[in-house]
């Protein structure tokens, strides 16, 4: 039978809850199979790079790569698929913007190793053994790849023609941007594959919100029953719509939940997490710095909520004192 | 890294209000007084203006400070704009901290369209502090974290040559 | 498509040139991406300064300018013309100040230089990003609003009124005439002031042109330039001013039949009853009755005599409420003036426990024929002073008070010693620091008074103290140090006169906040250039005139005062006024409806179009603060000349290593 | 495309896709760690095998980036550890908030939250079954790799049981998003309850579902017990010493010592089946502990009364099983009428409890879907699944939380430490997987040394370690089924350490 164009997915330091989102497809699978390869690549990484190498270049219509780069190995993939691919596209949060591994770059790698090996609480380890890149057991030595010491969204390693948001992104965007793919209708590289307009505009509590809703104080989900049919904000719960690209249909909010932003800044904003605090700030209240600072109080961590999924791409990209 | 020298100039971005700082600034001037020159203003209209991801850019781009100047409140050219500035600012200085940058580079002052010599005093003072808390430095910072991938690059890059498309 | 940018360093003279080496910055700027002409000229704002960049702008098809020089708020106009006049749109135009915050601040060659380049890198990187844009005018309503009915207030309000404008003069008082009302004589021509005076106040009343409401406050403040709409609050003074003729027969007539009332137009150094004219020529010579002392309007229990007294005019109303008025005006004069420094605050001075202390306020009462004593300067016992001292600068040119001088005291002062002389014969002698007479026929003034015999002693006065401790009103001792002879002088007196201070209004910073103006740590209202722009203020359309803007004496302030009326009509007659584009507007398509702009804005521009979800600001109402663009979370609102994407790059530009 | 065998292929091709990510992804569950199963064999000089490392080579550290978070959203984050089994991070991280604000759901929130648990637990089984793990079987372990993975199991079941198998998933995931707001990443839990209730009029639909998912539930079973049971030659390789270890079985057990997913205590058997401890989940960190190795970036758990013994078998070693055999061997029984019955049938086939066969727990899965099933209907078809009272709004200080929740690869233990202002101060996380680790190396390495002698290695070499892989279901072997290849590479090496042969399949 006539070869179909080919479509690889690859992961990274992801959940693979973005596969997940592909195995959802559930029936609509069978029209993305019809019209194209899928490419699996297998779990084996030494064995899949080397016969990754020895395809042609862009070979490969379009690679959806999800996940963070964390590792040696990952940035390594990155590179060779990237070679290999006429299109490279960002699929979900972790390779758009970081994803949730991104917060580890609020920490070193340092304090994660030693945590992790040493002092976490059902830890037995009085030698403070770590694994070891390379790692001689008498005659025999074994190697690790390399955890980077700060997390990096893919276009922080290799050039990416598009990206897929969300955590996960919907099986509809994928669906849309693989028919895309196939119909030659690209937008402009760089474009995120997701409308342009942040998710209130798809919220079906829209109306519900007041005009001016200066908030006294922020409330913590854990903290209220949220009415389950009035604007979660004007309810005070931090939610993150405003601020965030649409395209998921709300499904958090109606799940009662606020949206923590997922899909990531429209493309007019320039850093997620300062714009996130430019529009909840202003819709605190209050005049003297005491006030303010007790409405405020309702947000208790502030890179953790606005960065959630996009700290590597923060325009300071983490702490300060990484690495 | 970069461990503070006393050769080291701070690099200072002001976003300072058309109608108070900004003239307070120009008062300074007038006045001929003196104050340090390591700071570069932004005219703004309001201090309300100030997006905290102008704050953000500023430091990624490589000042060691950031300094908001405004009209004192109640005193805001348009009614309330400062407050809306400190509100912001009190939340991105919470932020900030979080990710690791000393209190002392990021300020907020009220100076009025009188006030030239508080201007100098908040310049004079904030240059100090910062010269002892030493260069932040973020660019380099930033090229210093993504070493760890150059080699890398470089090996994936050479380790094979070109294969044509029309090679299968 | 890259630009042509044109960049011009100017020197003004050596202003810029002495501390930042313009030719190196001008080179430097030439090697920046995008520039295409980089130049550094002696007087940028001059003539041929502004040719230069019109032809540069044809001959080398530069389609950005970017000048270096002072600060935006003098000479960005001049230069945003000049760019028109070369053929481009004016806002492709972008000013650097290298004086005001740059050469006039600093004193390192080497770094100023270092920051003038990095001030204008960050230029270059901005103007790109500028797009053309187009001032709108707004109409100017030809209305004039007068805050403060004292000389300053007055004299505006003629001038315009004179010139075909209507005016509204809103004054606190129950009269107009403020505080030059009060004095006998005034320096250096010993003219009456109310001979002067008086003549304009009731010129004032009676002017087709001028609606004059006194008893009156301005409670609120709206719009801009050439369209304020403001409201005025007219309190009850309980006497319907239509139909008293000022007769005082109802003063007669009050159930109190002595005045038993400090009097405040005589600094309670007389008496009145509740009902009351403020002083015989008060304009309108309307009475008031007082809330606090009329048992009718206390109690309700009255016989309420002065109603009868009035009979059929019917001009007492007890019932009368504060009534608030809205007017549309298009500019606004602030001619609030001052108070007098509170001598209290000088203890030793012994103002207000000694009782033949007084201030220069309280003698022109006393020396003036219609006040508290008919003219006759007398102390508290009723008999003539032998002595008399008059301190000079009492709250001014002192580090506990005020550290200004206050212009007017020492003139005051020998004007005071002269009529003391000649009402009373008295030893005077007047105490002064240094004898300050800058002004026509000033110092011939002082010679006079000198000649007069007059002693003049140059000490500071230290102390003032009682002869007698036991005798509060009795001779008193005038301590102070001769510094021109060395000695310590104490020198008895019956009589001790304070020449006071002028002070800024106590509320001075609420009406300033109200007008959304600016003032000096002071309390000065501040002008706009001390030299350029003396009667504006940072708001376009309100002007400043007399001592509301510092100390000043009459001559001065009348001038000042026909200053800010001839500015006010300038922009009537223009008729117009055009205001900057620096407005915010929302791109449809990006806007999710999310609503949290609407609140951000004080001026209520912004609202929810409710058939597209989205929000539309009302461009007319917008005042370009941008608070709202900071706000949107989706960088869906814009805002002219300060877009997002100028001020990143502008960021970038300033911090772009070299 | 009207051929039927085509549509077969295509079926199977996007099952199969299916089945690929799903597995790969399922890594993380395991241990946290990103990456694939990599498998280094070291020789001695006769070429038999002395060494063989189970690699894991990635890791995130999910409990260091989670301080200084609110604990409120720790379910939502540490849900991103793994996007196949979110649900379960999700539930033991609520239940951990339960306990840290001590406050105690309203009744109608538990059953909404074990329903929606229930349901997650059938539909990953059920992938797991269908196609990763079962083919073995249903397809046989000696078919050619090609047709050992859906597309086998499709021609040799039918067409119908592949749309079965896809649309059942579907629309139990459907129940899952409806509470959750999503399905992958749900947001349901609050400490207290569930942020979103079942509305009356929706009920019906999801009742129908319910029926539905118990006859597609039992209707597995069969399938298992016609092609695996019926076969002499795959019982005899499940009972196989290959796939045997003795070790201790750790499952979550209710009050009469029956499988729980959702609530109960720990218990613990001997490798001999007797009970070793029985403990609340407050009491983990007395029994369980984490071991190093300086190969791999994943963490072995143990007991720690036992202690660490390095990689052996018997009660003299803390290592213990986990996953639907463990919890088999660590219980009494099962809760509900026909899982019970086929948990009776199933020692009695397989000789007593405890079972030490590794390959039975795709048995033991089959039942656990039985019990999923029915669990869900006695939940949907109880009046209070539409109460409106889904929330108790916690009141007390918040210090220290710990939830625990049977995932489909076992006990999934997590545990919160917060400041006054319930913000994260530490956190502790012990995955399923993890409590596998140990054990999956140990099968490793006795595959490796039962088939590779004199530096001789065949392909059944793979196939045999695949399946002792998938048996446990750490998503390492994923991919074979997706296009026929081994998923790990395996490198031999001589006492030099050189390499004399990579072997794969292609």
């Amino acid at each position: 039978m006539p070869t179909k164009p080919k479509i690889g997915f690859y992961w990274c330091a992801s959940c693979g809850g973005c596969e997940e989102s592909v195995v959802d497809l559930a029936e609509d699978v069978l029209m993305v199979t019809a019209a194209v390869d899928i490419i699996f690549w297998p779990c084996a990484m030494d064995f899949k790079k080397a016969d990754i190498e020895a395809m042609p270049d862009k070979s490969i219509v379009a690679t959806l790569l999800n996940g963070a780069i964390r590792s040696s190995e990952q940035e390594e993939m990155a590179h060779l698929l990237r070679r290999k691919s006429q299109v490279l596209i960002a699929f979900g949060s972790c390779a758009h913007t970081g994803g949730i591994p991104g917060l580890a770059n609020q920490f070193t790698c340092e304090q994660i190793m030693k945590y992790v090996y040493e002092e976490c609480p059902t830890m037995v380890n009085d030698q403070k053994t770590h694994p070891q890149t390379h790692f001689k057991d008498g005659n025999r030595e074994t190697e690790l790849p390399v955890i980077r010491n700060v997390v990096r969204a893919l276009d922080q390693v290799v050039d990416v023609d598009y990206y897929i948001p969300g955590c996960p992104p919907t099986p509809k965007l994928l669906k849309e941007a693989v028919l895309a793919l196939l119909s030659g209708k690209l937008p402009p590289k760089g474009s995120v594959l997701a409308p342009n307009i942040a998710v209130c505009q798809q919220c079906k509590r829209n109306d519900s919100k007041p005009q001016d809703i200066s908030l006294t104080e922020f409330k913590r989900p854990h903290q209220i029953i949220a009415d389950p049919d009035i604007c979660l904000l004007a309810q005070g719960l931090p939610c993150l719509g405003p601020a965030t690209r649409g395209g998921c249909d709300a499904v958090c909010i109606q799940g009662n939940m606020p949206c923590t932003g997922c899909f990531g800044p429209v493309d007019n904003v320039h850093d997620h997490g300062a714009k996130i605090l430019s529009y909840l700030a202003s819709t605190a209240a209050g005049k003297e710095e005491k006030d303010i600072t007790k409405t405020l109080a309702g947000i208790p961590d502030p890179v953790g909520t606005f960065y959630r999924y996009g700290l590597a791409k923060c325009l300071l990209r983490g702490k300060v004192s990484q690495s | 890294m970069s461990e503070p020298t006393n050769t080291f100039e701070p690099r200072i971005v002001a976003f300072f209000c058309n109608w108070c700082t900004y003239t307070a600034a120009d008062l300074a001037g007038v006045s001929r007084m003196k104050y340090a020159p390591n700071i570069r203003v932004v005219r703004l209209m309001c201090s309300g203006r100030l997006d905290p991801q102008f704050v953000m850019a500023a430091f990624a781009k490589g000042a060691d400070g950031v300094l908001i100047g405004g009209c004192h409140p109640g005193d805001c050219h348009y009614v309330e704009g400062n407050y809306k500035a400190l509100r912001r600012v009190t939340l991105l200085k919470r932020m900030l901290a979080d990710l690791g940058i000393e209190e002392d580079r990021f300020r907020l002052e009220w100076i009025s369209a009188s006030e030239g010599d508080k201007v100098k005093h908040v310049v004079n003072e904030m240059v100090e502090k910062i010269r002892a808390l030493g260069p932040l430095d973020m660019p380099g910072k930033h090229t210093h974290w993504d070493k760890e991938m150059e080699e890398l690059e470089a090996h994936v890059n050479h380790s094979q040559k070109e294969i044509p498309a029309h090679a299968h | 498509m890259s630009n042509r940018i044109g960049v011009y360093v100017c020197h003004c003279g050596t202003n810029i040139a002495s501390m930042v080496d313009c030719k190196a910055v001008a080179e430097y700027a030439a090697t920046l991406p995008g520039v295409a002409l980089s130049r550094d000229y002696k007087y940028m704002c001059s003539d041929p300064g502004q040719t230069l960049i019109q032809q540069d702008i044809k001959e080398h098809k530069l389609d950005r300018i970017i000048v270096s020089a002072c600060s935006p708020l003098l000479h960005e106009h001049t230069f945003r013309n000049a760019t028109r006049q070369g053929g481009i749109n004016e806002f492709f135009f972008q000013m650097v100040n290298i004086r005001e915050h740059d050469a006039w601040v600093h004193t390192d060659r080497a770094k100023a230089t270092e920051k003038a380049k990095d001030l204008i890198r960050a230029a270059v990187h901005r103007v790109p990003f500028h797009k053309p844009l187009e001032k709108k005018t707004v109409p100017i309503k030809p209305d004039v609003l007068i805050v403060g009915g004292g000389i300053a207030g007055i004299h505006a309000a003629l001038t315009l009124a004179n010139a075909g404008k209507k005016v509204y003069l809103v004054e606190r008082d129950a009269t107009i005439g403020g505080h030059m009302a009060k004095f006998d004589k005034t320096f250096p021509t010993l003219d009456c002031a109310a001979c002067i005076l008086t003549p304009k106040m009731s010129t004032v009343k009676t002017h087709p042109n001028i609606t004059m409401w006194t008893y009156s406050d301005v409670t609120k403040v709206e719009g801009f330039v050439g369209n304020y709409k403001v409201t005025v609050r007219r309190n009850p003074r309980y006497i319907i001013e239509e139909l008293c003729v000022g007769c005082s027969e109802c003063v007669e007539a009050c159930v109190f039949k002595e005045p038993k009332f400090p009097d405040e137009f005589n600094l309670g150094l007389g008496k009145r009853k509740p009902v009351f004219l403020p002083f015989p020529q008060a304009t309108p010579l309307v009475a008031v009755i007082d809330p606090e002392t009329c048992i009718q309007l206390k109690t309700g229990k009255c016989k309420k005599t002065c109603v009868e007294a009035c009979g059929d005019r019917k001009a007492i109303d007890f019932s009368q409420k504060a009534e608030e008025k809205e007017i549309e005006v298009g500019t606004i004069i602030l001619s609030t003036g001052f108070k007098i420094f509170d001598a209290k605050r000088i203890p030793y001075y012994g103002y207000g426990t000694y009782s033949n202390v007084f201030t220069a306020l309280d003698i022109e009462r006393l020396v003036n024929a219609s006040g508290p004593t008919g003219g006759e300067l007398v102390l508290r016992n009723g008999q003539k002073p032998k002595s008399v001292a008059i301190v000079h600068c009492v709250g001014s040119r002192d580090e506990n008070t005020n550290k200004y001088c206050s212009r007017v005291c020492c003139m005051y002062s020998l004007k005071l010693a002269h009529l003391v002389k000649e009402r009373t014969g008295a030893e005077v002698y007047n105490f002064y620091i240094d004898m300050r007479t800058p002004g026509k026929g000033f110092e011939e003034f002082y010679s006079k008074v000198s000649g007069e015999g007059v002693h003049m002693i140059r000490g500071k006065v230290a102390d003032v103290f009682l002869e007698n401790p036991a005798d509060k009103s009795g001779r008193m001792i005038v301590q102070a140090e001769d510094t021109l002879l060395n000695i310590m002088r104490k020198v008895p007196v019956d009589m001790v006169v304070l020449g006071v201070g002028l002070e800024a209004q106590a509320d001075a910073n609420d009406v300033r906040r109200q007008f959304n103006i600016s003032c000096s740590t002071e309390g000065w209202f501040l002008e706009r250039h001390p030299k350029l722009a003396p009667v504006n203020t940072f708001t376009d359309g309100i002007f400043l005139a007399g001592c509301c803007q510092g100390p000043k004496d009459i001559p001065d302030t009348v001038a000042q005062a026909g200053a800010a009326a001839a500015e006010a009509l300038a922009l009537i007659d223009a008729g117009s006024v055009e205001l900057e584009p620096n407005t915010a507007f929302v791109v449809e398509q990006e806007c999710s409806g999310c609503k949290t702009c609407i609140p951000m804005c004080p001026y209520t521009a912004i609202s929810r179009n409710e058939d597209k979800k989205i929000a539309v600001i009302n461009e007319a109402l917008c005042k370009g603060c941008g608070t709202c663009v900071a706000a949107c979370p989706s960088g869906a609102i814009k805002q002219n000349l300060f877009e997002d994407d100028e001020i990143f790059e502008e960021i970038n530009g300033v911090l772009a290593h070299v | 495309m009207n051929d039927p065998l085509k549509q077969v292929w295509n079926q199977g091709q996007q099952a199969a896709a299916a089945a690929y990510k799903a597995r790969r992804v399922a890594i993380d569950p395991i241990t946290r760690l990103e990456g694939h199963g990599k498998i280094d064999i070291h020789l001695d000089e006769k070429g038999d095998v002395e060494r063989a490392y189970f690699q894991v080579p990635e890791l995130r550290g999910f409990e260091v980036f989670s301080l200084g978070r609110p604990a409120e959203d720790m379910p939502q984050i540490t849900s991103r550890i793994c996007g196949v089994c979110p649900t379960a991070h999700h539930m033991s991280g609520v239940k951990a908030l339960d306990d840290l604000y001590k406050v105690e759901p309203t009744s109608a929130a538990k059953k909404l939250r074990e329903l929606v648990y229930s349901a997650f637990m059938l539909e990953d089984h059920a992938l797991h079954v269908y196609i990763l793990g079962g083919p073995d079987f249903i397809v046989g372990p000696d078919a050619p790799p090609e047709l050992r993975n859906v597309v086998g199991v499709i021609q040799k079941v039918g067409l119908e049981i592949g749309k079965r198998v896809i649309s059942s998933r579907r629309r139990v995931r459907e129940l899952i998003a409806y509470l959750g707001g999503k399905v992958i990443h749900p947001v349901l839990g609050l400490p207290g309850g569930v942020a979103k209730g079942m509305s009356p009029q929706d009920l019906p639909q999801f009742q129908q579902l319910g029926k539905d998912a118990l006859d597609f539930a039992q209707f597995t079973l069969q399938v298992f017990k016609d092609i695996v049971l019926k076969n002499d030659a795959y019982v005899k390789l499940i009972t196989s010493d290959d796939y045997t270890h003795k070790t201790y079985y750790m499952g979550m057990v209710d009050a009469n010592n029956k499988v729980n997913f959702y609530d109960g205590k720990i218990r613990v058997v001997t490798p001999a089946g007797k009970e070793y401890a029985k403990f609340d989940i407050h009491q983990y960190k007395d029994f369980v502990a984490e071991h190093v190795e300086p190969w791999s970036y994943m963490k072995f758990c143990f007991l720690k009364p036992v202690g660490w013994n390095g990689f052996t078998e018997g009660d003299k070693s803390g290592i213990y099983s986990v996953a639907p055999l463990a919890r088999l061997n660590a219980s009494d029984g099962m809760a509900t009428p026909i899982a019970q019955k086929a948990y009776e049938e199933f020692y009695v086939t397989l000789g007593g409890k405890p079972v030490h066969h590794t390959l039975a727990n795709h048995w033991a899965r089959c039942i656990e879907i039985i019990y999923a099933a029915e669990r869900m209907n006695e939940l949907l078809n109880d009046p209070e699944i539409t109460s409106k009272d889904i929330r108790c709004l916690p009141t007390q200080k918040p210090t220290v939380g710990i939830g625990v929740v049977e995932a489909p690869r076992g006990t999934l233990i997590h545990e919160y430490y917060t400041d006054d202002n319930g913000i994260l101060t530490k956190a502790n996380l012990i995955v399923a997987t993890q409590g596998n680790a140990a054990r999956m190396a140990m099968s490793v390495e006795k595959a490796a040394k039962g088939l590779i002698h004199g530096g001789k290695v065949d392909h059944g070499l793979l196939n045999k370690v695949e399946m002792a892989f998938r048996a446990y279901d750490p998503c390492l072997g994923c991919a074979t089924h997706a296009i026929g290849q081994t998923p790990m590479i395996v490198t031999i090496r001589d006492p030099q350490g050189n390499v004399v042969q990579t072997l794969r399949r292609d």
